[in-house]
């Protein structure tokens, strides 16, 4: 501190007499302080998520800053821990032996911000309009007999037949996890963006101080009862150990790391790969992956139009593809990527690498070619749609168009904004009039864990996922997962829906990375998770 | 001069009604769909259409359009498709960051430009004039962000001078937000002054040579006086009209520094809702910025009247 | 006529300029704009600075001031002495100190010459907060004296006015107590009446001379006009290309000029005597206006200005072969007219028969077939010709208009200028090539082309030198005896007037106030207007041309 | 100074400006922007033959090294040739501009003439213009662009759009001080129609502020084809632009400053011959300026 002043001071000297050093003058004698974060007398965590929050209901959107925003203002029923395993969080439960009838009892002491207490009733509605919206919740409700509320504290859900996964759909934290709400709240249609923010998690949303898509705060809420297990992931006792953590987004990611460099703000929640460098020599600041599963990107085509419509020239496609140029592009550094051929994940209960060979060694550009042209392709163009505003979305379909050109493919790569792309990707109109071939994404490794959450594993043709395949196999090895009731069993049907999904190409998994995060070293005890949380937080003076 | 007034602000309307048309169906025109990046990547289209219909969009476009017509009429600009926020508020949290930096631009950039051009045209064809000249053609030919760049690079990052980053409002603390607003000043006043710079030399010089300059010389005047007292109130117009027009190409630059500066300004608010599609957030604020436009010139304008005597409305 | 004729060997030198040479700066191959100029100025003296334009009568008053543009001209040789000291070598500070202190200088222009953004009264002080340190008080004082002196007005309210809310007269006014109200020895006046009408002119010239003698202020006056130096010279220098030709005592000089040079000036100055009048010819009239009226800025919601009448009930003809002079000061209307008649701009009312043909009210496509019968030359040599356009270009535009043959139009195009003086190869040559008076010849040619009835010359030799004027002039009757052409010639010069006019037409404030034949407008005045006007006209009695007094004068 | 001779002094003036002593500062500017402009475009031309490399081939294993011998300028963030991407990226920016500035004044000037010339016509024009005028450009930009896709087309047409106001309103004011012109009231009285008259006689003038005009748009565009890129609204990364590899490359400013400044460095050379070109035009052009130097 002192020596920053002293060069202040010196600064000053050599710009006095220049019509700027009048307004940097000024500046400096009051910046001095602003080099180090805020000292006001509550501690609070500045952090830059990965983007701006914008949609306020984890319900209706998918995004994951509003379900991070979720996890910050609302509580769950149960949570699934490190292990994949549900842990009770608000409620304790009991299965009955038929495995119809699952009670969950609400434990004492929990209080919405607005000092009500939390009741069986919010439960209720609050699930019911989350199964509106999550595709798992739609699998469970499709069974349920009836979901009420026993008593003040207790939970009913009946069910007409047995469901083996209800409480790891219930305690995912991917993409939609059911946040209990108050029941005014709950009781929005699920296509209407609710208007009320209360929650009954360990941080109480600011309104006043919310900018969409600039930042938004959180006071610790006081009334909050942690469980007093350890945390893990989602599980365990939230505590939130600071006064107010401070979301705010930063469009430029350099800006966001010299930022942390100079302690303007405590946390980056997504670092990215090629500039970390730039944080390798600082000894304030840590760099760390707190989610080991990381990330899939993938590619999906589109089953309703030609070619892909072939499934032969799916297939060349496929081949046509490698990971390792896919993920050396977007990511570069191999500490962080990983080639995965397992559609659930590497590193998942279910990961499986059956018949991606092609994809993990380096494409095969010959076979392709050569299935091309058995399969009598008529060099039809296919569009392959390249949004140029989302940096970890940018570069698959450049590398993705340079390997399918190179195997025969005439590509039409059209760049476009994300918007553009999520508007286009709905369309199901033909390529050549406004529709599309190929896109591609990123999930989280979570979300695509499992046959009952991962999205592309929908064979409901119109109602499946964009791409739209009509695969009635798919469907019915969903079902026999479903059916499972041992691990042992369920690992079997997902190997045989990874060696489905690989023939069919209902979608082409390019590779696992992970995003590092960076932290200024004054944070301490972080839980590794999926979801970056705050509580258990600790920040030094 | 009241009359004048009276039939500018009149003029106003035809123009911001053009503007209103023009962008709403420009806007609705454009592929894209507010209720995709509602939903997020796992929706459905049959969920996608649900949201489309409780957000009115899937309404015929005149309807659309009356709707909206009816309540900006009001004065109500609607609310944010994206995050359900009344976009008046919205405005409201974002303009002032904006307005800030745009003035404190201006002033700065007049405060050096204008001495500059007077030089440059007072040493017209000398070393000085070149340097003037070369810095303001160099102000144009960066990129405004490679310029920012640049500043923190160096001011930020070597000399650890200022912050990098971020805005605090002056009322909040007004030393801070100097710091803050430092860098993305003099990143947007480079053009700012190229451009004052470049008019008030033309201007100046074309002054310079009107016969009451050498009436002033052959009065014995001072050269200082005769640049600054006779010269440059004569050459006042051209500079005021281009410090007014140079006000599209400032909200340009505030888009692109607000980004690299991390100012939660009005820029960013526009462009993030055009890549989101928030339409009624969009149509609010190229209304909005065109009336600024249109005020600001309409002052411009009137400013003639203090700088020259013989223009009366 | 009686000249100054006041000696002044006894007078000390004011000044004194020897062989001041003036060159364009970087360039000393060229000639030099100044060649070896000496001349001196007595106390109480009033030399005059005559010569055409060109001749570097401007470049020597801004040498004295020190006021050359920097970087285009520089003074290389000479001296230019004032109290004993060349102002030449003197530093920037030393030479403003001179300026308005002890020499004062008055510029042609007074709308330009006075900062339009600054009040008046505040122009004048800043002569007295340069070079003087009074208190506010007594320097308004002295700067409300000094414009009492020139006899303006209502001084208070024009000390706070704009120069843009004085007339012309005013604003040279404010121009004469600026340079006269610190007493500098040496006033020079740079054609300072020249932009002025001629009753203007007239009170100028005597307020000059009535503050010279009550300051005993020598005078530079530079002028082209010989009315002007008869008026007021003690010694008269002629200039020429940079030098100076000849110098005498005013008398002297017009009455014995000795250089070819001044006598060729000096006969090219028209006299005040009109023409004989021509016998009326039997030809139509070929053109016939009536009660012709123009009335500017009559409506607008918003604007509240009072309509301008330019012109009011005006009615004339004209015969084939006669020539018509409208006379007028500035803003009287003639030119209004011109522009009416020419259709131009449309009037508000009345009749213009061409060729027996109505035209006031025909729309721009039926008006186009009768365009031929009436043409214009303007004012400005320099603008009247498209810059761009070959001369043969712009000489078959109108035939082309009426259908004519390229390649005929080409070769009468030829014709026609060697018709008025022009060599015909002119025709590839660009108007930049040419002066303002060969200029004005392609002008008058292109107008001849179209065969018009009526030639409407709207101060068609106003902006010439009086030798050009002269030839001008002459063009315009030979192509009027040859061709049977009738001339609407409008002007402010009584002289010109006099020299070519049939009939002149005397207009004020929008009415015509005489009409009758030159003769008897110009012996005879019957208005008061008219009157004031001939009397007005600098060195009237004077026949310049004959080195005379004129006849029955 | 009314006692100069005119046309030698414009002569003198005009190749004062090569030869002379006192004049040689002011053509060395220049001359010098000519040359740069003329190495950067021939360059553009001529890229497919000076590029080491294809601006398009990727190698994943080669993402942003440094110089090298295969590498003249080291690779991008795909592992492309920073040298090939520039040169290329010289021909899609240049043609933007050019493309931009040609259809801008084109467009501009036919409305600019029917405008400056036809009253009615004239009220409803501006009224229009200013209407473009007062919507900030680069938003609109931005929305055209979302409009259509970020093509070259639409990145052109963006930038053209709100330009074309400007030029009318230049072309219109021309248009109005030069019909007040003697001789174009001596073409009226000769008979001349008003098309003629507006394209013989007012048209020439517009051209050198046009020109001028011109070179000020041509630089805008480039710069703003790269602010488009910059928001992530410019032409696809299949064709580099010196925008879009700056666009791009920014995120690595800190580490790897190469990608900003190089096609930084082309584009600024480039867009200050341009406009040092287009003052040069300016100053020889403006009959103005041209008086007060005779």
């Amino acid at each position: 501190m002192l020596r920053l002043q002293e060069r202040l001071h010196h600064a000053r000297g050599q710009l006095r007499g220049t019509a700027f050093a009048l307004l940097a003058g000024a500046a400096l004698m009051t910046g001095a302080g602003t080099a180090t974060p805020a000292m006001a007398e509550g501690k609070t965590i500045t952090a830059v998520m990965h983007s701006g929050l914008r949609v306020l209901d984890p319900i209706i959107t998918t995004a994951h800053i509003t379900r991070n925003h979720g996890y910050m203002i609302y509580d769950v029923l149960i949570a699934v821990d490190e292990n994949f395993k549900p842990q009770p969080q608000m409620a304790d439960w009991t299965v009955s032996d038929d495995g119809l009838t699952y009670t969950f009892t609400l434990r004492d002491g929990l209080k919405f911000h607005d000092g009500a207490p939390v009741t069986a009733a919010d439960a209720v509605a609050s699930l019911k309009r989350w199964g509106k919206r999550d595709s798992g919740g739609q699998l469970i409700f499709d069974v349920t007999d009836s979901l009420e509320a026993g008593d003040d504290k207790t939970i009913v859900w009946k069910l007409k037949s047995p469901f083996g996964p209800l409480l790891d759909i219930v305690g995912k934290q991917s993409a939609v996890p059911p946040f209990i709400m108050p029941e005014r709240v709950a009781n929005t249609p699920a296509e209407e963006a609710i208007t009320g923010y209360t929650g009954s998690g360990p941080f109480v949303f600011v309104q006043d101080e919310f900018q969409p898509g600039v930042s938004v705060t959180y006071k610790k809420f006081a009334d909050y009862v942690p469980r007093n297990e350890p945390a893990s992931w989602m599980a365990g006792g939230k505590k939130a150990m600071v006064d107010e953590v401070k979301w705010v987004t930063m469009p430029d990611a350099q800006t966001s790391i010299n930022a942390l460099l100079s302690g303007e703000i405590d946390y980056l929640e997504q670092v990215q790969i090629d500039l970390l460098p730039l944080l390798e020599s600082s000894e304030d600041v840590s760099v760390e992956t707190r989610d080991a599963l990381g990330y899939q990107t993938m590619g999906r085509l589109n089953f309703k139009h030609p070619p892909f419509d072939n499934k032969k020239i799916r297939q060349a496609a496929l081949m046509a593809l490698s990971q390792e140029d896919v993920l050396g592009t977007l990511i570069g550094n191999p500490d962080y990527y990983k080639v995965c051929g397992a559609i659930f994940g590497c590193g998942t209960p279910l990961g499986d690498e059956t018949g991606a060979d092609t994809l993990i060694s380096g494409g095969d550009t010959e076979g392709a070619k050569k299935l091309l042209e058995e399969a009598g392709y008529d060099n039809t163009p296919i569009v392959l749609m390249q949004p140029t505003d989302v940096i970890s979305l940018a570069p698959q379909p450049v590398v993705a168009a340079q390997a399918l050109r190179n195997a025969g493919f005439n590509v039409d790569m059209q760049a476009m904004d994300w918007q553009t792309l999520v508007t286009r990707r709905a369309s199901q109109a033909k390529p050549a009039e406004g529709g599309w071939n190929v896109f591609f994404t990123n999930w989280m490794v979570p979300e695509i864990s499992s046959p009952l959450i991962s999205a592309m594993l929908n064979g409901r043709g119109d109602d499946a996922w964009f791409g739209w395949p009509k695969d009635d196999k798919i469907e019915e090895l969903r079902a026999a997962f479903v059916a499972a009731d041992t691990p042992e069993k369920q690992k079997e049907v997902a190997s045989e829906i990874q060696k489905h999904t690989m023939d069919e190409v209902l979608y082409i998994p390019l590779g696992q990375y992970l995003m590092p995060q960076a932290r200024s070293n004054k944070l301490t005890n972080m839980i590794p998770s999926p979801v970056p949380v705050f509580w258990n937080i600790e920040k030094a003076d | 001069m009241l009359g004048y007034i009276l039939r500018r602000i009149l003029a106003v309307i035809p123009v911001m009604a053009i503007v209103a048309v023009f962008v709403f169906l420009l806007l609705r025109l454009t592929p894209g769909d507010p209720a995709a990046i509602i939903a997020g990547d796992a929706a459905t289209p049959a969920q996608l259409e649900r949201i489309r219909t409780s957000l009115g969009l899937s309404d015929p476009l005149h309807v659309q359009f009356f709707t909206w017509a009816k309540l900006l009429f009001q004065g109500d600009l609607g609310t944010s498709l994206i995050s359900s926020t009344p976009v008046t508020q919205m405005i409201g949290q974002r303009i002032w960051p904006t307005i800030n930096i745009a003035l404190m631009t201006i002033v700065l950039s007049v405060l050096l430009a204008v001495p500059m051009g007077v030089l440059a045209a007072w040493r017209h064809r000398t070393w000085v004039d070149y340097v003037v000249m070369g810095f303001s053609v160099l102000g144009f030919s960066i990129p405004v962000f490679v310029i920012g760049y640049l500043f923190i690079l160096a001011f930020s990052i070597e000399l650890r001078w200022l912050p990098v980053q971020g805005y605090v409002a002056p009322s909040q603390d007004f030393g801070k937000f100097l710091a803050r607003a430092i860098l993305p000043c003099l990143t947007l006043a480079t053009i700012y002054v190229a451009l004052i710079a470049r008019m008030t030399r033309a201007s100046m010089l074309e002054v310079l040579g009107e016969d009451y300059i050498r009436t002033a010389r052959a009065k014995g005047v001072k050269e200082t006086v005769v640049l600054f007292h006779h010269a440059l109130r004569n050459a006042a117009v051209p500079i005021m009209t281009i410090i007014g027009t140079g006000f599209a190409l400032l909200i340009g630059g505030v888009v692109v520094t607000e980004s690299v500066f991390n100012i939660p300004g009005i820029g960013r608010l526009t462009v993030d809702a055009i890549l989101a599609r928030d339409y009624p957030v969009i149509q609010g604020m190229i209304l909005l910025t065109s009336a600024i436009y249109v005020f600001i010139n309409l002052l411009v304008d009137l400013s003639y009247t203090f700088f020259d005597p013989r223009i009366r409305y | 006529m009686k000249f100054k004729s006041r000696n002044f060997d006894q007078a000390s030198n004011v000044l004194e300029i020897t062989g001041l040479t003036v060159r364009l700066t970087g360039n000393d191959k060229a000639d030099p704009v100044l060649d070896a100029v000496s001349l001196k100025i007595r106390q109480g003296e009033t030399v005059c600075l005559v010569g055409e334009s060109g001749s570097g009568k401007s470049v020597t008053s801004l040498s004295i001031m020190g006021l050359l543009p920097k970087g285009v001209l520089a003074a290389t040789g000479g001296h230019i002495e004032l109290e004993g000291r060349n102002l030449l070598e003197l530093n920037a500070q030393a030479m403003r100190d001179m300026r308005a202190r002890k020499i004062s200088m008055i510029f042609q222009e007074p709308m330009t010459a006075l900062n339009p953004v600054l009040r008046v009264g505040e122009q004048i002080g800043e002569v007295l907060d340069t070079h003087t340190k009074l208190p506010a008080r007594e320097k308004k004082a002295r700067v409300l004296d000094i414009m009492n002196q020139v006899h303006l007005p209502d001084v208070e309210r024009i000390y706070r006015s704009y120069p843009h809310q004085l007339s012309g007269g005013q604003r040279q006014r404010i121009m004469i107590a600026m340079a006269l109200i610190l007493e500098p020895q040496l006033l020079i006046a740079d054609e300072p009446t020249t932009a002025l009408d001629v009753t203007t002119q007239k009170q100028i010239l005597s307020l000059i001379a009535e503050l010279q003698e009550k300051h005993g202020t020598a005078v530079l006056f530079i002028t082209h006009d010989m009315g002007v130096v008869a008026e007021i010279a003690d010694t008269v220098h002629v200039m020429k290309l940079g030098r100076i030709v000849e110098h005498a005592p005013v008398e002297t000089l017009l009455r014995a000029p000795k250089q070819d040079y001044t006598r060729q000036l000096l006969q090219s100055v028209p006299s005040l005597s009109p023409r004989a009048p021509r016998a009326m010819p039997e030809g139509q009239t070929v053109l016939a206006v009536e009660g012709l009226q123009k009335v500017y800025g009559a409506h607008g919601v918003f604007s509240r200005r009072e309509p301008t009448r330019a012109a009011n009930d005006v009615r004339f003809s004209i015969p084939r072969g006669r020539t018509l002079g409208i006379v007028g000061e500035s803003g009287s209307g003639k030119s209004t007219v011109a522009r009416c008649i020419m259709r131009l701009i449309d009037p508000t009312e009345g009749e213009i028969r061409v060729a027996g043909k109505e035209i006031a009210t025909l729309t721009r496509r039926q008006l186009r077939p009768y365009r031929r019968h009436i043409q214009i030359v303007f004012q400005d040599p320099f603008r009247s010709l498209n810059p761009r356009w070959t001369i043969g270009r712009s000489l078959i535009e109108g035939p082309l208009n009426i259908g004519e043959d390229k390649q005929a139009a080409l070769a009468r195009a030829a014709d026609l200028l060697t018709l008025v003086g022009l060599p015909d190869d002119a025709v590839h040559r660009y108007p930049h090539q040419f002066s303002g008076g060969q200029r004005q010849r392609v002008a008058i040619a292109r107008a001849i082309a179209m065969e018009p009835d009526v030639l409407v010359a709207d101060e068609a030799v106003s902006a010439l030198d009086v030798s050009v004027q002269a030839q001008v002039l002459d063009l315009l009757d030979e192509l009027q005896q040859k061709l049977g052409i009738a001339i609407l010639f409008i002007t402010h010069d009584l002289r010109v007037a006099a020299q070519i006019c049939d009939e002149v037409l005397v207009m004020q404030h929008g009415h015509v106030v005489e009409h009758g034949t030159a003769a008897e407008v110009l012996s005879n005045p019957q208005h008061a207007y008219t009157r004031a006007l001939i009397e007005a006209a600098p060195g009237r009695s004077w026949d310049f041309a004959n080195f005379k007094e004129l006849q029955g004068a | 100074m009314a006692a100069n001779p005119q046309p030698a002094a414009r002569l003198q003036w005009f190749f004062g400006a090569i030869a002379l002593p006192s004049g040689w500062r002011v053509g060395v500017g220049p001359m010098i922007a000519a040359t740069v402009l003329t190495l950067i475009v021939l360059s553009a031309l001529f890229a497919p033959l000076l590029a080491p490399h294809d601006p398009l081939a990727m190698d994943a294993l080669q993402r942003l090294k440094g110089p090298s011998d295969t590498y003249p300028l080291g690779t991008d963030a795909y592992g492309r040739d920073l040298m090939s991407r520039v040169l290329t990226g010289g021909q899609i920016s240049l043609f933007i501009g050019i493309g931009a500035a040609i259809v801008s004044v084109v467009i501009g000037l036919l409305i600019g003439l029917v405008s400056g010339f036809f009253r009615v016509a004239d009220a409803i024009i501006m009224r229009l213009m200013d209407s473009l005028m007062a919507i900030p450009s680069i938003l609109l930009a931005i929305a055209l662009v979302a409009l259509n896709g970020p093509s070259i087309w639409s990145v052109m047409g963006a930038i053209t759009i709100p330009e074309i106001p400007r030029v009318v309103r230049l072309v219109r004011s021309v248009v109005l001080s030069a019909r007040e012109e003697p001789y174009v009231e001596a073409a009226m009285a000769l008979g001349s129609s008003m098309p003629k008259i507006l394209w013989q006689h007012l048209m020439p003038n517009t051209l050198a502020p046009l020109i001028v005009q011109g070179t000020y748009i041509c630089a805008s565009a480039i710069l703003t084809e790269a602010i488009l890129s910059f928001l992530g609204a410019g032409v696809s990364t299949e064709i580099p632009t010196w925008g879009n590899i700056m666009a791009e490359g920014r995120v690595y400013f800190q580490i790897k400053p190469s990608l900003i400044f190089w096609p930084g460095l082309m584009l600024s050379l480039c867009i200050l011959s341009i406009n040092l070109l287009g003052d040069t035009a300016r100053d020889l052009l403006d009959p103005r300026l041209k008086k007060r130097e005779g």
